[in-house]
C-alpha cells in the first residue's frame, strides 16, 4: 500500500467520522474518539511499513509529491502527534464538553484526521500549488478546532483572531506564490532553484516574491513580526488544540519552509545572501520577541505560546545555517531534529496542562503551587518537561539548541547567536519560575491529584523519550540522514 | 498595448487596498470582504503572470490551475469564516474587532 | 564499562530509588559510602600512574561526535575525591529533615561526579547543569530566610549560573569549531587536545577563546565581578546544599579552566590583556571581597564571602599557569572544598541549635561545646592557610609557581599580583579569628547556649577535618595522583 | 635518628593530646613531659655526637614537584644543635614547672598539648634546613603561641591578645613570604639554606661580585625576610603584640614570649645572614629598628607596673639588641671586620643563648611570685617578698644581675659586651651610643623591680600571706639561674656549642660604656625607689607605651574597618548594581515593553502584520543587496 493511499484512507475515515456524527447523533465520543486513534494508529503502523521511496507513489501524484527522508520524518510526525492530539482530546473532554454545543466533540476527533493528512501532504509537497492546498487544508481544519469550544468566550475569540489573521496570512501567501512565478516562471521547486540559479533571472522580481512568500510563511510558524496572534490563539484555544498548533501546524510550517529555502537558497542562487539574511534577523527577533514577553506571564498556557514562538525563533536561525561540511544534519535536518525533540516537550506540557484542566484547575502558575505535594509524578513529568523546554543538558532539548548555537558559531553569525543567548537566559526564568511553583510547599492544603493509568503512561513515555533523545541522540540522526536525497538538483 | 505591467499595477492596487482595509475597518464582515479582495489581488497577478509567461508559445497554465484552488479556498474560508462571525455576533451581538480583546498581555 | 561508570550512577540510582519509596538515609549514605570506597579503590590504582585511566566510552551520536566517554586522570580523582567526601559528610550531618535533602544531595554530588570523570565536552557540562537545578530549587524552597528573600536570592543564583553557562557553552562550541579539524566535529577532550597540539591556534586568538571561557567558568566560581550571586545564596542555602555547592560544585568552572581551557589554549591566559584583565578580576576577589568579608556582621556572611575570596587564589594559579601553580591550585580546589564544607556544616548546626548567627549575640562556645569548637577550629585555621592543613599547601605552591620565571630585580604584573594577594591572607586571618572570638571565646555567659552534637552526628565533621590534617601534613598524598605535568 | 625523634615527639604528643584529652585525662600531662624529657635527652644526644660538618638530611617529604624541593629536611649544624639544647632545656624546665604552677587549673591537658605543639614547631624552625619548611613550623609556632596565650580564653583579655598576637605575627609573614618568593625565584628554585648561603657566597649566582647581583633585589628580599622577624621577634613597629601576650600562663610567657619563640626571628636572621651581609641599606635599617626596638622598649618598661609586663619590654628591649646586632654585625662585615674563627659565633646568637635562661628564669621566678600572691601582679602590691620566698628571691636577683649585666660574674655582661662591640665596630656612633643608653635603662627598671617587689614592706595582704613555692616549681629556678651565671663561660658555652664569638681582648671604650650603664642605672633606682610606696616618677608617654596601642587601634578603625565598610557599600552598589541589576532591569523593562505590543487588539495585530510584510520586503529588495551579502 503507497502512502498516499493511508493518507488518502486517513483524510477519509476523517470525513466518514463526520458524517457519522451527523446521521447518528447518539454515537457516544468514546466510540468516536478510540476509532479515530484506532485508525491514526493503523495508518502509523500501516505507514511504518509501507514503501519509503517516490517511485512507490502513485505516477499521477509523482510530479507534486516526493518522498525523501525528510517527507517520511514528518509524516510520522504528523501521525504521532495526531494520536497523541486525540488521545489528549478524550481525557479532557469532560471538561471540554462544558464549552461545546450540545456538549458534542465529533470535530474534535474528525478533524485532527483530516489535518494529520494534509500535514503529511505537505511534507511531500514538491510544488507550490500543492503547498498552498495542503496548507489551506491544514488551516481551515484549525479555524474551526480554535474556535470549537465556542460557548467559551476565549476560544471564540481566539477563532475570530485567527481566522483573520490567518486569512491575511493567505492572501500574503498566494501573493508571494504569483511573484515567485511571475519571477521564475514556474510552480515546482527544483524548477525554482534552477531558475535563481540562472544569473538571468530577474533578481528583483525574484526577492521580492520570496519576501512576501516568507511572510505568508512566516506566519504559519510564528516568526516575528507575524508572531501576534500566537498568545491569544494559543491561550484562547482548547488546550488539545493548542498542543496540535504548537506542534502539528508548526512542523508542517517548517517543513514547507524548509522546502522553499532549500530552492531559495540553492547554491549559486541569485537572493540566497538576502534570503539568509532576512532569516538571521527575523530568527533573532522571533527569539526575542518570545522570549521576553514571556517572563511575567501568569497562565501557563500563555507562557507556553511565548514559549513556542521563541522555539520558532531558534528554528529559523537553524534554517539560515546552511550545510556545513563538519556537521551531517542539513539545515533542514537541524529543523526536523529540534522539532522532533519539541514534540514530546511541548506535547507533555500541554498534557500536563490539560489534566489539571481535567481535574478543575487553571492554567496559570498560581494552580501550579504545590503540584510536587499533590502529585509527585505529574510534578516531575512536568518538571523535565520544563526542563527541556529551557534546554537543559541531558534533556532532547538541549541538543537541539546546541546544534543551532554550533551552526551559528560554525558560520560565524555572531549577533544571531547572542541574540539566542540572550533568549536562552530569559527562557530559564520563566521556565524555573514555574517549576519552582510546582515544588513550593507553602499554604498547600488541597487535595492530592489523581489520574489515569493511560495518561500517565502516555506521560511518562513522551518524558522518556525526552531524556533518552538527550543522552542517545544516535536512532533519531540515523533516521534524518539515512538516504536523504538531494532535494534540489545542485 | 496592454503589458505584464498593466496587470501587475492593479494587482498592487487591489492588494494595497484590501490591506488598508483590513488594517483600518472594524467590522469584521467588512475586514473579511477586504481579505478576499487581497485573495483576488494575488490571483489576478498569478493569471497575468501566466498570461505573458510563454511556453512552446503558449501561456503556462500551472498558474491558472493554483488560481482555482485559490477560488476554492477562498469559498471554504468563507464558508468557515462567516460561522464564526455568526457564532461571535451570537454571543456578543456585535461583529466589531473591538469586541474580541480579553485576550492580551 | 568503567567503574566510574558505576561512580557516577550511583547517587543517580540512589536518588531514583528514594524517589520510588527506598528509606532515605539508609540509601543515600549507602550509595556515598560505597561511592567513597571506590574512589579509593581508583586512587588507589591510579597511584604514581600518569595520563588518562579508566576510560570508556559510549557513542550517543556521529557527526558532531558525542560520546558518553569516561576517564580520569590526578585532577578527576582528587576532585571525585573531594566530591564523594563532602557529598557523604553533608548527607551524614542532614538531621531530620524531609527526603528532598538527601534526593538533592544526591544529585548534586552525582551531578559533579559525572562532571569530574567525563571527558566528552558534552558531558562535562551537562552534568553540571544537572546538579545546579537541584541547587536553585533547595535554595528557594528550604532556604534560611523569608520566602520571599530566599527565592530572590535563589533567582539571582540560578540567572547567574545560568547566564554563566550560556556563555560557557558559547565558549566551548568556539573550541569544538576551531579545534574539531579536518571534516568532523567532535566534543572530545582527547581529540581535541591532540589536535591543539598538532595544530595551534593563534596568540590573539586563543586570547579571545580563553577570555570568553574565563567569564563562562569565572561566573560560575564567582570570580569577580561576577560574584554577587555567591554569597547570599550559600548564606541562604540549606546545609547539605551550601556544603555541596561552594565545596564541590563551584570547583567545576576550576577544574573547566584547568582541564579543557587551559590546555587547549595554552598561551590563551598569557597574552597580555587577557592575563592583566584575569589578575585584576582575582585581585577584585581578593582584596575586595576580603574587605568585605571583615565588614561582615554575621558568621554566615562571612564564610560566604571568604569562599568568594578564596577562589581567587585558585584563579592566581591558573593565571600563572606554571606546572607548580597548577598542582597548587588542584590542591587548594580540594583543601577549600573540604573546609569550606566543614564550615558550613557546623555553621548549619549552630544555626538549628542558636537560631541566630549575628556575631554580637554570640561568644564563648568554647566551654560549653569543646568537640564543636576543636572542629570549627581546624575550618578556621584551615581557611587562614595554616600549614599542616591542606589549604596551606596548596597557597604555598600556587605563590611559588608564580615565581618560577623570576629574574631578579625584575618583577613581572603576575608576582606583583602574588604580593597583593599574599596581604589577602592577612586579611583572611583577621576576619576568620574576628569570628572565631566572637563565637567561641569570652565568658560563658555572654552568648546564646549550645552543646556537642552528639558523637554519631560529629562523624562527618571529624572525617572532614581529619582529611584536612592528612593531607595537610601530607600533601604528596595528592601530589603523586598528579605526576602527570599539567 | 636524633632529630626526627626530637622533632616528631612532640608531632604525636600534641596530636594524642589535643584530640583526645578527654578521654585521656590525667595521662596528657604525662605524654607531654614525658616527650619533653625524652626530646632533651636526644638533643644531648645530638651534643655529644657533634662535628663541626653541616648536612642537610631529608626527614620527610612534603611538596616534591620538579625543581621544587620544598621537604622537611634538617640542617644540623652548630647554630641549630645550640638553639635545639636552649629549646629542649628550656622547654623541658618549663614543662615541669608548669606541673606545679597549672596544677588547679581545669584545662591542664590542653595546656600541655599546646605545649608539645609548641616544642614541635619550634624544633621545626631550629632545625628547617630551608625556608619554606622554616616558615611552615614559624606559622605553627603562631599557632601554638595563639592557644596558649588564649588558654584562659573566657577572658576577654585573653581572648583578644591571642588573636592580636596572631594577626601581628601575620602581617610578619606576609613580608617572610615574599622574601621567600623572591629567594625562590632569584635562586632557580631552591630555597634550601646551604644552596643560598653558597649563592650568595663568593663566586655565587647572586653574591654581591657576582654579574646577576641586583642591588635593589637583594635589599628587598632581606628586607622581606627581616619583616617575618620584625613580627615573630616583636619588633618596632609590629612589637605591640608581646606585652599582651602575657595574658597567657606565665610558663607559657617564659618559654614561648621570653625564651625561645620570639628569638626565633633572631635565630632567622642570623641563618640568613648571607643576605644581610649582601645589602648594606638593609643591614642599616634592620640595625636601626633593633636600636630603636632596644631603647624604646627600655623607655616603656621603666614605668609599667605589672611584674610580667615590665619583664615583656625587657624581652622587647634585649631582642631589640640582639636585631640590632645582627644588623650591626652585617655593617662591620661589609666594613671588611670579618668574624673569626672556622665557624665564627655571631654576638646576637650568643646573647640570644644567655638571654634565653635568664629571662626564662625571671619569667618563672615571676610566676613563682604571682602563684605565691595569688594571681596579683601589680609589683605596687607586692613588697617584702623577700622574706617570705627566700629561694625565688635570690634565683631573680640572679637572674636580674646576669640581665643587668654584672660584670664579669654573670653570663649577660659577656653577652652584653659583645653585642656593644659589634655597635662599636659597625662604625656608626649612634648605635653604640643608643645600645649604651639601652644597657643603662636596663639596669634601671630591672632594679626597680627589684627593690620594689622585693625589699621595703608588704603593702598588700596577698603578699603578706605568699609562701615560697613548692619544689617542683623551685627546681627549675635554680636550674636556671645556676645557668644564668655560668653559661657564658668558655667550657660551658663550648659543650653546648653555644655561638659564642671567638673575641679578642673587649675595646676599652666599649668595657667602659658597659660597666658605667650597669653602675649608673643601678644606682639611680636605688636612689630613687628604695623605700618607696609609690612610683615617684610618672611620665604618661612611656606608662601609656608611646601610644602605640592607640594609634594602632585609629589605624585598624580607618584604613580596616571604614574602608571595609565603604568597599562593602560600593560593591554592593556599583559592582552588584552594573554586572546583575541593571542588565536585569533592562531585560524586564524590554519584557514589559514587549508585552505592551501584545495589545489584543486585532487591529493592531492586523497593523503590525502588514507592516511586518512591508518591512520585510523594504529590507529584502531595498536594505539588504546594498549591503552586498
Amino acid at each position: 500500500m503507497s502512502v498516499f493511499t493511508i493518507e488518502a484512507g486517513l483524510a477519509l475515515l476523517g470525513l466518514a467520522l463526520l458524517l457519522l456524527e451527523a446521521f447518528k447523533p447518539d454515537i457516544s465520543r468514546r466510540t468516536l474518539g478510540l476509532t479515530a486513534i484506532a485508525g491514526t494508529t493503523l495508518a502509523l503502523v500501516l505507514f511504518i511499513f509501507a514503501p519509503h521511496d517516490t517511485a512507490s507513489l502513485p505516477g499521477f501524484i509523482q510530479p507534486w509529491h516526493q518522498l525523501d527522508s525528510l517527507a517520511i520524518f514528518y509524516k510520522g510526525f504528523a501521525l504521532v502527534i495526531t494520536i497523541l492530539v486525540l488521545w489528549l482530546t478524550l481525557e479532557c473532554a469532560p471538561y471540554l464538553t462544558r464549552f461545546t454545543v450540545d456538549g458534542k466533540l465529533a470535530e474534535m476527533f474528525s478533524l485532527p484526521l483530516i489535518v494529520c493528512a494534509g500535514m503529511m501532504w505537505m511534507a511531500s509537497a514538491r510544488d507550490l500549488v500543492t503547498v498552498f492546498v495542503s496548507l489551506e487544508l491544514v488551516t481551515v481544519s484549525f479555524y474551526v478546532l480554535v474556535a470549537f469550544a465556542r460557548k467559551s468566550a476565549f476560544s471564540l475569540e481566539a477563532g475570530v483572531k485567527y481566522l483573520i489573521l490567518g486569512a491575511l496570512s493567505t492572501g500574503v501567501l498566494v501573493y508571494g506564490i504569483a511573484w515567485i512565478y511571475g519571477a521564475t516562471g514556474t510552480m515546482s521547486f527544483d524548477g525554482i532553484a534552477k531558475a535563481l540559479a540562472n544569473p538571468a533571472t530577474s533578481k528583483t522580481t525574484a526577492l521580492f516574491g520570496a519576501a512576501v512568500l516568507l511572510c505568508g510563511l512566516g506566519f504559519k510558524v510564528a516568526a516575528a513580526p507575524f508572531h501576534m496572534w500566537v498568545p491569544d490563539v494559543y491561550q484562547g484555544a482548547p488546550t488539545p488544540v493548542t498542543a496540535f498548533l504548537s506542534v502539528g501546524s508548526k512542523a508542517a510550517g517548517f517543513v514547507v519552509l524548509t522546502r522553499a529555502l532549500d530552492a531559495f537558497m540553492v547554491e549559486g542562487s541569485i537572493i540566497g545572501s538576502e534570503i539568509q539574511a532576512l532569516l538571521l534577523v527575523i530568527g533573532s527577533l522571533t527569539a526575542l520577541l518570545g522570549s521576553l514577553p514571556a517572563m511575567f506571564q501568569a497562565s501557563v498556557k500563555r507562557l507556553l505560546a511565548y514559549s513556542s514562538i521563541s522555539h520558532a525563533g531558534y528554528l529559523l536561525l537553524a534554517l539560515a545555517c546552511r550545510e556545513s561540511a563538519r556537521f551531517d544534519l542539513s539545515s533542514g535536518g537541524v529543523v526536523a531534529f529540534y522539532l522532533a525533540t519539541y514534540l514530546p516537550m511541548t506535547v507533555l506540557g500541554f498534557l500536563g496542562l490539560g489534566l489539571m484542566r481535567a481535574n478543575g484547575l487553571g492554567e496559570d502558575i498560581k494552580d501550579f503551587t504545590g503540584l510536587a505535594k499533590r502529585n509527585p509524578l505529574l510534578a516531575l513529568l512536568m518538571t523535565i518537561s520544563f526542563a527541556s523546554l529551557a534546554g537543559l543538558p541531558l534533556t532532547a532539548g538541549f541538543l537541539g539548541k546546541l546544534f543551532v548555537f554550533l551552526g551559528l558559531a560554525d558560520h560565524g553569525y555572531w549577533g544571531a547567536l547572542s541574540c539566542a543567548v540572550i533568549a536562552a537566559a530569559a527562557g530559564f526564568y520563566y521556565y524555573f519560575k514555574t517549576i519552582l511553583a510546582m515544588y513550593t510547599t507553602e499554604g498547600t492544603d488541597v487535595p492530592a491529584l489523581t489520574f489515569s493509568v493511560p495518561a500517565k503512561a502516555v506521560a511518562g513515555a513522551l518524558a522518556l523519550v525526552i531524556l533518552i533523545l538527550g543522552v542517545y541522540p544516535k536512532p533519531l540522526q540515523k533516521v534524518l540522514t539515512s538516504d536523504r536525497p538531494a532535494v534540489v538538483a545542485k | 498595448m496592454i503589458t505584464l505591467g498593466h496587470y501587475l499595477v492593479v494587482s498592487g492596487m487591489l492588494f494595497s487596498l484590501g490591506l488598508a482595509g483590513v488594517i483600518a475597518r472594524r467590522n469584521i464582515i467588512i475586514v473579511y470582504m477586504c481579505l478576499e479582495m487581497m485573495l483576488s489581488a494575488a490571483n489576478l497577478a498569478l493569471v497575468g503572470f501566466s498570461r505573458f509567461h510563454l511556453v512552446n508559445g503558449l501561456p503556462d497554465y500551472t498558474a491558472q490551475s493554483l488560481v482555482f484552488f485559490t477560488i476554492t479556498v477562498a469559498a471554504a474560508e468563507v464558508a468557515v469564516g462567516l460561522a464564526i462571525i455568526v457564532a461571535l455576533f451570537r454571543s456578543k451581538q456585535s461583529v466589531d474587532v473591538e469586541s474580541v480583546t480579553k485576550l492580551q498581555g | 564499562m568503567s567503574v566510574l561508570e558505576l561512580i557516577i550512577a550511583l547517587p543517580l540510582l540512589a536518588a531514583l530509588a528514594i524517589w520510588l519509596g527506598a528509606p532515605a538515609r539508609a540509601a543515600s549514605l549507602a550509595a556515598t559510602s560505597i561511592n567513597l570506597i571506590l574512589v579509593l579503590y581508583t586512587a588507589v590504582q591510579y597511584w604514581g600512574k600518569t595520563g588518562l585511566a579508566f576510560t570508556y566510552s559510549r557513542p550517543i551520536l556521529e557527526n558532531p561526535s558525542l560520546s558518553f566517554a569516561v576517564g580520569a586522570d590526578g585532577i578527576s580523582i582528587i576532585l571525585a575525591l573531594l566530591t564523594t567526601l563532602v557529598m557523604l559528610a553533608a548527607i551524614w550531618q542532614i538531621h531530620d529533615r524531609p527526603d528532598i535533602f538527601y534526593v538533592s544531595s544526591l544529585l548534586i554530588g552525582g551531578g559533579a561526579l559525572g562532571a569530574f570523570l567525563t571527558t566528552d565536552i558534552f558531558f562535562i557540562y551537562a552534568f553540571h547543569e544537572l546538579a545546579l537545578i537541584p541547587t536553585f530549587l533547595m535554595i528557594a524552597l528550604h532556604g534560611r530566610a523569608e520566602p520571599a528573600y530566599r527565592k530572590a536570592v535563589a533567582w539571582k543564583a540560578t540567572i547567574y549560573l545560568g547566564v554563566g553557562s550560556l556563555v560557557l557553552l558559547a565558549g566551548l562550541v568556539w573550541l569544538v569549531l576551531e579545534f574539531s579539524g579536518g571534516s568532523k566535529l567532535t566534543f572530545d577532550l582527547e581529540a581535541l587536545r591532540s589536535q591543539a597540539r598538532l595544530n595551534p591556534l593563534p596568540d590573539a586568538k586563543q586570547a579571545q577563546i580563553f577570555f570568553v571561557l574565563l567569564l563562562g567558568f569565572g561566573s560560575l566560581v564567582s570570580l569577580f565581578p561576577f560574584h554577587s550571586w555567591a554569597a547570599p545564596a550559600y548564606a541562604t542555602a540549606p546545609t547539605p546544599v551550601a556544603m555541596l555547592h561552594s565545596g564541590v560544585l563551584k570547583k567545576f568552572g576550576l577544574y573547566g579552566l584547568i582541564r579543557i581551557a587551559l590546555p587547549l589554549l595554552p598561551h590563551g591566559a598569557h597574552v597580555e590583556w587577557v592575563q592583566n584583565a584575569l589578575l585584576l578580576m582575582l585581585l577584585g576577589n581578593i582584596l575586595i571581597m576580603g574587605l568585605v568579608t571583615i565588614h561582615a556582621k554575621r558568621l554566615d556572611d562571612t564564610l560566604a564571602n571568604s569562599s568568594v575570596m578564596h577562589m581567587g587564589y585558585i584563579f592566581l594559579g591558573i593565571a600563572a599557569g606554571t606546572e607548580i601553580a597548577l598542582k597548587g591550585a588542584v590542591i587548594l580546589m580540594f583543601a577549600h572544598g573540604i573546609s569550606i564544607a566543614l564550615l558550613f556544616g557546623l555553621l548549619g548546626r549552630m544555626r538549628n541549635q542558636l537560631g541566630t548567627l549575628e556575631y554580637n549575640k554570640l561568644g564563648g562556645l568554647a566551654s560549653h561545646a569543646p568537640a564543636f569548637t576543636v572542629l570549627f577550629a581546624f575550618g578556621t585555621f584551615a581557611s587562614i592557610g595554616l600549614p599542616g592543613l591542606t589549604n596551606f599547601a596548596g597557597e604555598v605552591l600556587i605563590f611559588l609557581g608564580n615565581f618560577t620565571d623570576f629574574k631578579a630585580g625584575v618583577m613581572t604584573n603576575l608576582q606583583w599580583t602574588v604580593i597583593l594577594a599574599l596581604w589577602g591572607v592577612v586579611m583572611s586571618a583577621v576576619y576568620m579569628l574576628r569570628a572565631y572570638r566572637s563565637i567561641f571565646h569570652g565568658s560563658p555567659a555572654t552568648g546564646l547556649f549550645m552543646i556537642d552534637p552528639a558523637l554519631s552526628q560529629r562523624v562527618p565533621f571529624i572525617m572532614l577535618a581529619a582529611t584536612l590534617l592528612v593531607t595537610g601534613c601530607c600533601p604528596w598524598l595528592l601530589l603523586n595522583l598528579m605526576k602527570s605535568a599539567l | 635518628m636524633h632529630a626526627s625523634i626530637i622533632l616528631l615527639l612532640p608531632f604525636f604528643s600534641a596530636l594524642v593530646i589535643l584530640l583526645g584529652h578527654r578521654q585521656l585525662k590525667g595521662a596528657a600531662v604525662l605524654i607531654s613531659v614525658g616527650s619533653s624529657i625524652i626530646s632533651f635527652i636526644a638533643c644531648l644526644a645530638l651534643l655529644a655526637a657533634a662535628d663541626d660538618k653541616e648536612n642537610t638530611k631529608l626527614l620527610l617529604p612534603f611538596l616534591d614537584i620538579g625543581y621544587l624541593h620544598a621537604n622537611i629536611d634538617v640542617l644540623i649544624d652548630k647554630q641549630s644543635r645550640g638553639m635545639m639544647f636552649i629549646v629542649s632545656f628550656i622547654g623541658m624546665l618549663v614543662h615541669i614547672f608548669s606541673l606545679g604552677y597549672m596544677k588547679d587549673d581545669d584545662a591542664k591537658p590542653r595546656f600541655f598539648g599546646s605545649l608539645s605543639l609548641f616544642m614541635f614547631s619550634m624544633t621545626g624552625i631550629v632545625l628547617a634546613g630551608n625556608l619554606i619548611m622554616m616558615f611552615i613550623f614559624w606559622e605553627l609556632v603562631g599557632l601554638s603561641s595563639y592557644l596558649l596565650i588564649g588558654h584562659w580564653y573566657q577572658k576577654a583579655s585573653a581572648a583578644e591578645a591571642c588573636k592580636k598576637a596572631f594577626l601581628t605575627n601575620r602581617i610578619g609573614d606576609f613580608g617572610f613570604m615574599i622574601g621567600i618568593l623572591l629567594l625562590f625565584g632569584a635562586n632557580g628554585g631552591s630555597v634550601n639554606i646551604e644552596d643560598l648561603t653558597t649563592a650568595f657566597g663568593p663566586g655565587g649566582t647572586l653574591g654581591i661580585h657576582a654579574p646577576g647581583h641586583s642591588a635593589g633585589f637583594t635589599t628587598a628580599a632581606a628586607l622581606c625576610i627581616f619583616l617575618g622577624a620584625v613580627g615573630k621577634s616583636a619588633q618596632f613597629p609590629l612589637h605591640v603584640w608581646l606585652p599582651d601576650a602575657m595574658e597567657g600562663p606565665t610558663p607559657v610567657s617564659a618559654l614561648i614570649h621570653a625564651a625561645t619563640m620570639v628569638a626565633a626571628g633572631v635565630y632567622m636572621l642570623v641563618r640568613v645572614r648571607f643576605l644581610i651581609e649582601a645589602s648594606p641599606l638593609a643591614a642599616e635599617i634592620i640595625a636601626g629598628i633593633g636600636a630603636v626596638t632596644a631603647l624604646m622598649a627600655a623607655l616603656m618598661a621603666t614605668q609599667q607596673n605589672d611584674i610580667k609586663r615590665i619583664l615583656a619590654y625587657s624581652t622587647l628591649s634585649q631582642l631589640g639588641y640582639m636585631v640590632m646586632a645582627v644588623g650591626a654585625v652585617a655593617m662591620s662585615v661589609q666594613h671588611g671586620h670579618e668574624l673569626h674563627g672556622p665557624n665564627p659565633g655571631h654576638p646576637a646568637m650568643f646573647h640570644l643563648y644567655t638571654h634565653a635562661f635568664f629571662k626564662a628564669m625571671l619569667f618563672l621566678g615571676s610566676g613563682a611570685i604571682i602563684y605565691a600572691c595569688h594571681h596579683e601582679q601589680d609589683i605596687w602590691k607586692m613588697g617584702g617578698l623577700r622574706k617570705h620566698m627566700p629561694v625565688t628571691f635570690y634565683t631573680f636577683l640572679i637572674g636580674t644581675l646576669a640581665l643587668m649585666g654584672l660584670p664579669w660574674i654573670t653570663s649577660g655582661f659577656y653577652s652584653k659586651e659583645a653585642i656593644l662591640g659589634a655597635a662599636y665596630d659597625s662604625g656608626c656612633s649612634i648605635l653604640f651610643h643608643s645600645a649604651s643608653l639601652t644597657a643603662l635603662l636596663t639596669s634601671f627598671y630591672m632594679m626597680r623591680l627589684v627593690i620594689v617587689a622585693f625589699f621595703g614592706k608588704s603593702r598588700t595582704d596577698s603578699a603578706r600571706h605568699a609562701k615560697e613555692v613548692e619544689v617542683i616549681m623551685l627546681l627549675p629556678l635554680v636550674i636556671l639561674a645556676v645557668f644564668s651565671v655560668f653559661s657564658a663561660w668558655k667550657t660551658f658555652a663550648d659543650t653546648l656549642q653555644a655561638y659564642k664569638p671567638a673575641h679578642e681582648e673587649p675595646h676599652a671604650t666599649v668595657l667602659f660604656a658597659s660597666i658605667a650603664a650597669f653602675l649608673i642605672g643601678t644606682g639611680g633606682a636605688i636612689y630613687l625607689y628604695r623605700g618607696k610606696d609609690k612610683d615617684p616618677i610618672n611620665i604618661k608617654l612611656f606608662a601609656n607605651k608611646f601610644y602605640f596601642d592607640e594609634i594602632y587601634a585609629v589605624i585598624v578603625r580607618v584604613c580596616q574597618d571604614r574602608l571595609a565598610w565603604i568597599v562593602t557599600a560600593l560593591e554592593r552598589v556599583l559592582v552588584d548594581g552594573l554586572v546583575a541589576r541593571l542588565p536585569t532591569a533592562i531585560v524586564a523593562r524590554l519584557g514589559a515593553a514587549t508585552r505592551m505590543l501584545q495589545g489584543g487588539h486585532l487591529q493592531g495585530y492586523t497593523f503590525l502584520l502588514g507592516g511586518g510584510v512591508i518591512a520585510v520586503i523594504y529590507l529584502v529588495v531595498f536594505v539588504l543587496p546594498r549591503l552586498g551579502h
